[in-house]
């Protein structure tokens, strides 16, 4: 360590935006404070009191002065109000394209999944320059998923997906931490994430076990579960076939539609009541507590794999869109 | 105006401080000033109990896999840090002790509308406060002050219900005091005194009451709520049955945002007072710096989003709240251009409410700037929940509303007790306290940018050097608040006997002998003139 | 005590509107007014509430202090209900996810 | 004792802190509405938390009101109804000053006031006998249980927990209220009200329209969610 660490490294590529704009205010706020000091410090010495009978003038205020005051902050907040706003839509949303990893919470660890079934605790390998989507979800209480590093943050929250993505961009291991108060072991619920050569990350998925990809055990627990023996594929059993549906649109039975998403599939899941595809009976049970997040997580992308291919879904969604 | 009594004290000592004797006098008493008193004991009282629990937390963070105690301690320790200063100091300080015995005063009044609702407020206030102190000694609570559900609602087995009892109560306080204040000074107002002629300490008093029968309702409520909810799983917060935890902080957050604007407006107020007596000057730009209290007040519960930003809350809210959460910023610039603009051509003279307030002028100002890294989402979504964000609030809470506070003490604090205290020993408090307390929580701004989070235990080895700078500056800031309170209890006995008006300063409560009598004041005063009327123009009317 | 004493006549025909308000209130349910029958319960809620607190809780004699309190007060709660509701209503707004893709090509060289 | 104190002793119900009857009156109507105001707030806040979750699981939410009692929710209406009626009479019989109208008014407040809570116990009573009281004995059979289930049970139940805990409140508002409101008849038989001075009744009487009020939107909120047709 050399001396008073001042900077985070800049190692994905809105790092640098954000700083940049952590630098705008900074400067604000260095000029303001620096002009208010002086200003007081100038006039408690220029108008100290020289007798105990001083009587100033009195002065009531200024209008001109006001306004002056109330417009430059206005300006200034509103500067940054656009600035930090365009920055963080643009990085609301994945690009297109981005590698998925799913990220589990609990406490107090890190549970990684990478699409090809390589799993890991507490750490986050990842290829350098390839955006990277974390679709996170917590098994217990709300926790938080923070690189700072990389400048993103954001709340893993139980019972709902939240995601966001990153593009890393400098090689090296980056401190990852749990940044949302989770219980006794809060401060331990730390890992690191490990930025590396594309190739190598490939290699890195291929080497250690070999086990299933991410797809292949949702089969294997879609099997498992019994859910193949009412949702056959041809449509033919007591609930509605799974091909194809993820990414379409459903139908359900109050009449309203819906996108099939991975939040609509996990909710199917875990409270399959709560939306019932039209032509069909509740008579699905939950399997709430019986399968853990990692499992719904498989689930999910199992379901994912045999929807509508990409294309299609994008057409029909801008199909939807036109209507 | 009624014509101020200055008899000598040894003949006419009678005051509301010796009025009556023994401990029925003081816990049965309806006495605005009586209860301001009691309000000032027992928050002290919370203060030095929070302030050991930071002490504890700061000499346990010098190392980086913690000094003292084990995580769950750690844990503890600071959710009791948090609950007993938000909810048992800061709220209640400026309003409960300084507002209960000034705004009769200020307004020519005998008493608050409802004095026995005042009193009453005190005994809920006590009553939370031994269900807090209940939790602390039954086993701690470790949920955060921000009580996050699912975390406290199902998986915490601390004494949650506890604690939760306790602020439910506290909030009922807090409400029955804003009531009372809003009634005294609609209705309760003397003869001749309009809206423009209130001390702007009034204003934001008023601006504050605002905030506490509008936004603590909610607050107890969602407290009442989770106490259920940890009781019988019920589980509206909890997703277990499909409840949302976003549901909780939205809830949460609607009262406790603004509650920020509770600790600090009533300090603003405060402020205006110092600055306009210590400067000889009417506030510049009287009726802006009023009514941007009320403005703070208003915005400032269209605000609370932005504690949400990384939560999973919809990206369309989130740019609304950053927009409003920059909108406050304004009224706020706004008062530190005027106070400063108070100062020009007057006359300044250096006692240490003066110090004090420029104190704050200057902490404030950080304090405020720095809200706007939080409040311009994509710095917030680094910065939020690192010790950045511990740092900004504390600069406002501690920085601002602490500084008000003590600012105001040293300023009435002849009108209260009668007594003076050693004007040089508080000078070098003031002073103390501000270097404390920028050596503290300056390196946590650092800290936090850095990526450090909030309430960790332990910490990676590389934060160590700002960690202890902070803590080494804690021990300062420790020492700073430790000599007020060894003067001011000095002073109650050997303090030299204060005058009426100590800083030749106007305003209604000067015009009345130190320590009031219990009523107040012989006669209701008429008010001819206009608030903070210093000038010799102004002073010759008077006479 | 210059209070407005209103007159008997005035809480009689307030009592049997606010009746008939109810049983209107509890008839339109068992009509299908699809999502309007919500509205429809509400807007009746609204009125009813508006007569009490016109004629029996004497606002329509109030100054305009109290009538600002009032206002206040449903103004706060529209807030409270209103910015709460704007973060549920727009989180779907954000586009849909995109489906399974794991090949996704690297967008620098 | 100085003047105004003389004159303090003179106008009963005087309080010390007041010039006189008018400011003393003006403060406590004043104070009373603040009050509601909070209360309106205190309310807000599960008011919120049920509009966001009917919204996410309005199923569960019209198949839980489906179980209520129509018929007894608007009897309850129409009660409450009657006792803000009495209420707003007794308040109306102080301010004419005649203590017998008072006295006859405040008690046809008190019986409709514990009629409406006695349906409400009933009611109450039969949600545990079919056991869909959550968390407590959440255990739906039979029809309840066919009826709850199409918007899964998880979810009615969070309903019925916005049940209880809005009803819940409003009779604990109720039961304060009719305390009061005995109180007000104690005095009111002692003679304490004139037409001077009749805060303490005015005041009281808000405070009941206010609950009145509250039970007007609880009503269609909890009653008449996706009608009855």
């Amino acid at each position: 360590m050399q001396g008073i660490p001042i900077r985070p490294d800049q190692a994905s590529t809105i790092a640098q935006s954000v700083d940049h704009l952590y630098f705008f205010i900074t400067a604000v706020t260095l000029f303001f404070s620096v002009l208010i000091f002086s200003i007081i410090f100038y006039f408690m010495i220029k108008y100290r009191r020289r007798s105990p009978d001083e009587r100033p003038k009195a002065i009531e205020g200024s209008l001109p002065l006001e306004i002056l005051w109330t417009a430059i902050p206005t300006l200034i907040v509103a500067v940054m109000f656009v600035w930090g706003s365009t920055l963080y839509f643009q990085n609301s949303v994945a690009p297109p394209g981005a590698m998925e990893i799913f990220v589990t919470g609990k406490q107090w660890m890190w549970k990684v999944e990478h699409p090809e079934g390589q799993r890991e605790i507490n750490e986050l390998h990842v290829p350098l320059g390839r955006p990277v989507k974390l679709t996170m979800i917590s098994e217990d209480v709300i926790h938080d998923f923070f690189i700072p590093a990389f400048r993103i943050k954001k709340d893993v929250l139980p019972g709902r997906y939240n995601s966001m993505w990153f593009e890393p961009n400098k090689l090296g291991t980056y401190h990852l931490f749990c940044a949302q108060y989770c219980g006794a072991f809060h401060a331990g619920m730390v890992g690191s994430v490990i930025v590396v050569e594309p190739d190598e990350y490939e290699r890195w998925l291929l080497g250690g076990v070999q086990g299933e990809t991410i797809e292949a055990a949702g089969e294997r627990i879609f099997k498992e579960s019994g859910c193949s023996t009412c949702h056959l594929p041809d449509g033919s059993g007591p609930a509605p076939s799974l091909t194809g549906v993820y990414g379409s649109t459903v139908h359900l039975t109050n009449g309203q539609t819906l996108t099939a998403d991975d939040a609509y599939i996990r909710e199917s899941i875990v409270s399959p009541a709560a939306k019932i595809v039209s032509g069909y009976k509740p008579v699905m049970p939950s399997f709430q507590g019986q399968l853990s997040e990692e499992q719904i997580l498989d689930l999910v992308a199992y379901i994912r794999s045999i929807g509508l291919p990409q294309d299609n879904a994008k057409e029909k969604q801008q199909e939807e869109g036109k209507k | 105006m009624s014509t101020a009594t200055l008899e000598p004290r040894v003949q006419s000592p009678r005051n509301y401080l010796n009025a009556d004797y023994g401990w029925k006098s003081w816990l049965f008493t309806v006495d605005h000033k009586r209860i301001a008193l009691l309000y000032m004991v027992s928050i002290t009282f919370f203060f030095v109990i929070g302030g050991f629990f930071a002490f504890l937390m700061r000499l346990h963070l010098i190392e980086p896999q913690g000094a003292l105690v084990q995580p769950e301690t750690y844990n503890k320790l600071f959710t009791l840090h948090g609950v007993i200063m938000i909810f048992f100091f800061l709220i209640p300080s400026i309003p409960a002790v300084l507002g209960n015995f000034l705004v009769p005063l200020m307004i020519g009044a005998r008493d608050l509308a409802f004095p026995k609702l005042n009193l009453l407020s005190w005994y809920i206030y006590i009553v939370g406060g031994l269900f807090t102190l209940y939790s602390a000694i039954a086993g701690g609570v470790d949920t955060g002050w921000t009580f996050y559900t699912p975390y406290s609602s199902t998986y915490s087995n601390t004494q949650v219900t506890a604690v939760a009892v306790g602020v439910f109560i506290t909030g009922f306080s807090s409400i029955l005091t804003g009531l009372n204040f809003i009634v005294t000074i609609h209705k309760m107002r003397a003869p001749g005194l309009t809206w423009y002629r209130l001390p702007l300490f009034l204003w934001s008093i008023y601006a504050t009451s605002i905030i506490m029968i509008l936004g603590t309702p909610v607050l107890a409520i969602t407290i009442f709520l989770l106490a259920l909810e940890h009781l019988f799983h019920v589980g509206i917060f909890s997703p277990q049955l499909g409840g949302d935890p976003l549901l909780f902080q939205h809830l949460f957050w609607f009262y406790s945002h603004p509650a920020v604007y509770i600790m600090i407006l009533p300090a603003m107020g405060v402020i205006s007072e110092i600055i306009a007596c210590f400067s000889r000057k009417r506030i510049f730009g009287y009726k802006i710096v009023g009514f941007s209290s009320v403005a703070i007040a208003v915005l400032g519960f269209l605000v609370w989003g932005h504690h949400m930003f990384v939560t999973g809350q919809s990206v369309y809210a989130g740019l609304i709240f950053s927009f409003l959460s920059f909108l406050v910023a304004i009224p706020s610039a706004i008062k530190v251009f005027n106070w400063t603009s108070t100062l020009y051509k007057g006359s300044i003279s250096y006692e240490a409410p003066m110090l004090y307030a420029l104190g704050f002028i200057g902490l404030f100002t950080m304090g405020g700037l720095t809200g706007m890294f939080l409040a311009s989402i994509a710095t917030d979504v680094h910065l939020n929940g690192t010790y950045f964000v511990v740092a900004h609030f504390h600069y406002i809470m501690v920085g601002g509303a602490v500084m008000g506070y003590l600012g105001g003490l040293h300023f009435w604090w002849p009108k209260i007790s009668g007594r003076k205290y050693p004007n040089g020993w508080a000078m070098l408090s003031a002073a103390i306290i501000f270097i404390g307390f920028n050596l503290t929580f300056f390196p946590q701004f650092v800290l936090g940018y850095l990526g450090m989070p909030r309430r960790y235990a332990f910490y990676p080895a590389e934060f160590q050097v700002l960690n202890v700078m902070s803590s080494a500056g804690a021990s300062i800031l420790g020492v700073g608040y430790l000599i007020p309170l060894i003067y001011f209890i000095w002073s109650m006995r050997y303090g030299p006997i204060a005058e009426a008006n100590p800083w030749g300063a106007t305003g209604l409560e000067w015009h009345t002998q130190s320590p009031p009598p219990t009523e107040n004041f012989e006669h209701i005063p008429v008010v001819t003139e206009e608030a903070y009327a210093y000038s010799a123009e102004e002073e010759a009317l008077r006479v | 005590m210059s209070q407005h004493i209103e007159p008997l006549k005035t809480y009689v025909t307030v009592f049997v509107s606010l009746i008939s308000l109810t049983l209107l209130t509890t008839a339109v349910a068992f009509i299908d007014l699809g999502p309007f029958n919500t509205v429809v319960a509400l807007a009746i809620a609204f009125c009813k509430m508006m007569l009490v607190i016109l004629f029996f809780m004497h606002v329509r004699h109030s100054g305009g202090l109290v009538r600002i309190t009032i206002i206040a007060g449903f103004f706060w709660l529209a807030l409270l209900i209103g910015l709460t509701m704007a973060d549920y209503q727009t989180r779907t707004w954000t586009p849909p996810p995109q489906a399974w893709s794991k090949t996704a090509p690297p967008t620098h060289p | 004792m100085s003047d105004t104190q003389v004159e303090h002793a003179e106008q009963t119900g005087l309080a010390h802190q007041f010039e006189d009857l008018s400011q003393q009156h003006d403060a406590d109507t004043f104070g009373i509405w603040i009050f509601l105001v909070t209360e309106i707030m205190f309310f807000g806040g599960v008011f919120a938390g049920y509009a966001i979750l009917r919204w996410f699981y309005f199923a569960a939410f019209e198949g839980g009101s489906h179980l209520l009692d129509i018929r007894l929710g608007a009897f309850n209406t129409v009660v409450l109804l009657g006792s803000s009626l009495t209420m707003a009479l007794a308040v109306r019989s102080a301010q004419i000053g005649s203590r017998r109208a008072q006295i006859i008014f405040l008690t046809w407040t008190l019986i409709l006031g514990g009629v409406f809570l006695g349906i409400k116990a009933y009611e109450y009573h039969q949600k545990f006998v079919e056991h869909i009281v959550p968390s407590l004995d959440w255990a739906p059979e039979g029809e309840v249980l066919a009826r709850l289930a199409p918007g899964g049970l998880n979810h009615a139940q969070l309903y019925f927990f916005f049940y209880f805990g809005m009803t819940g409140l409003h009779a604990l508002h109720m039961i304060i209220g009719m305390g009061l409101l005995f109180w007000l008849l104690l005095r009111a038989r002692r003679g304490d009200f004139t037409p001077a001075y009749f805060a303490p009744v005015e005041v009281v009487g808000l405070y009941w329209h206010f609950v009145d009020i509250v039970w007007i939107f609880l009503f269609p909120l909890l009653y008449l969610i996706g009608g009855r047709y």
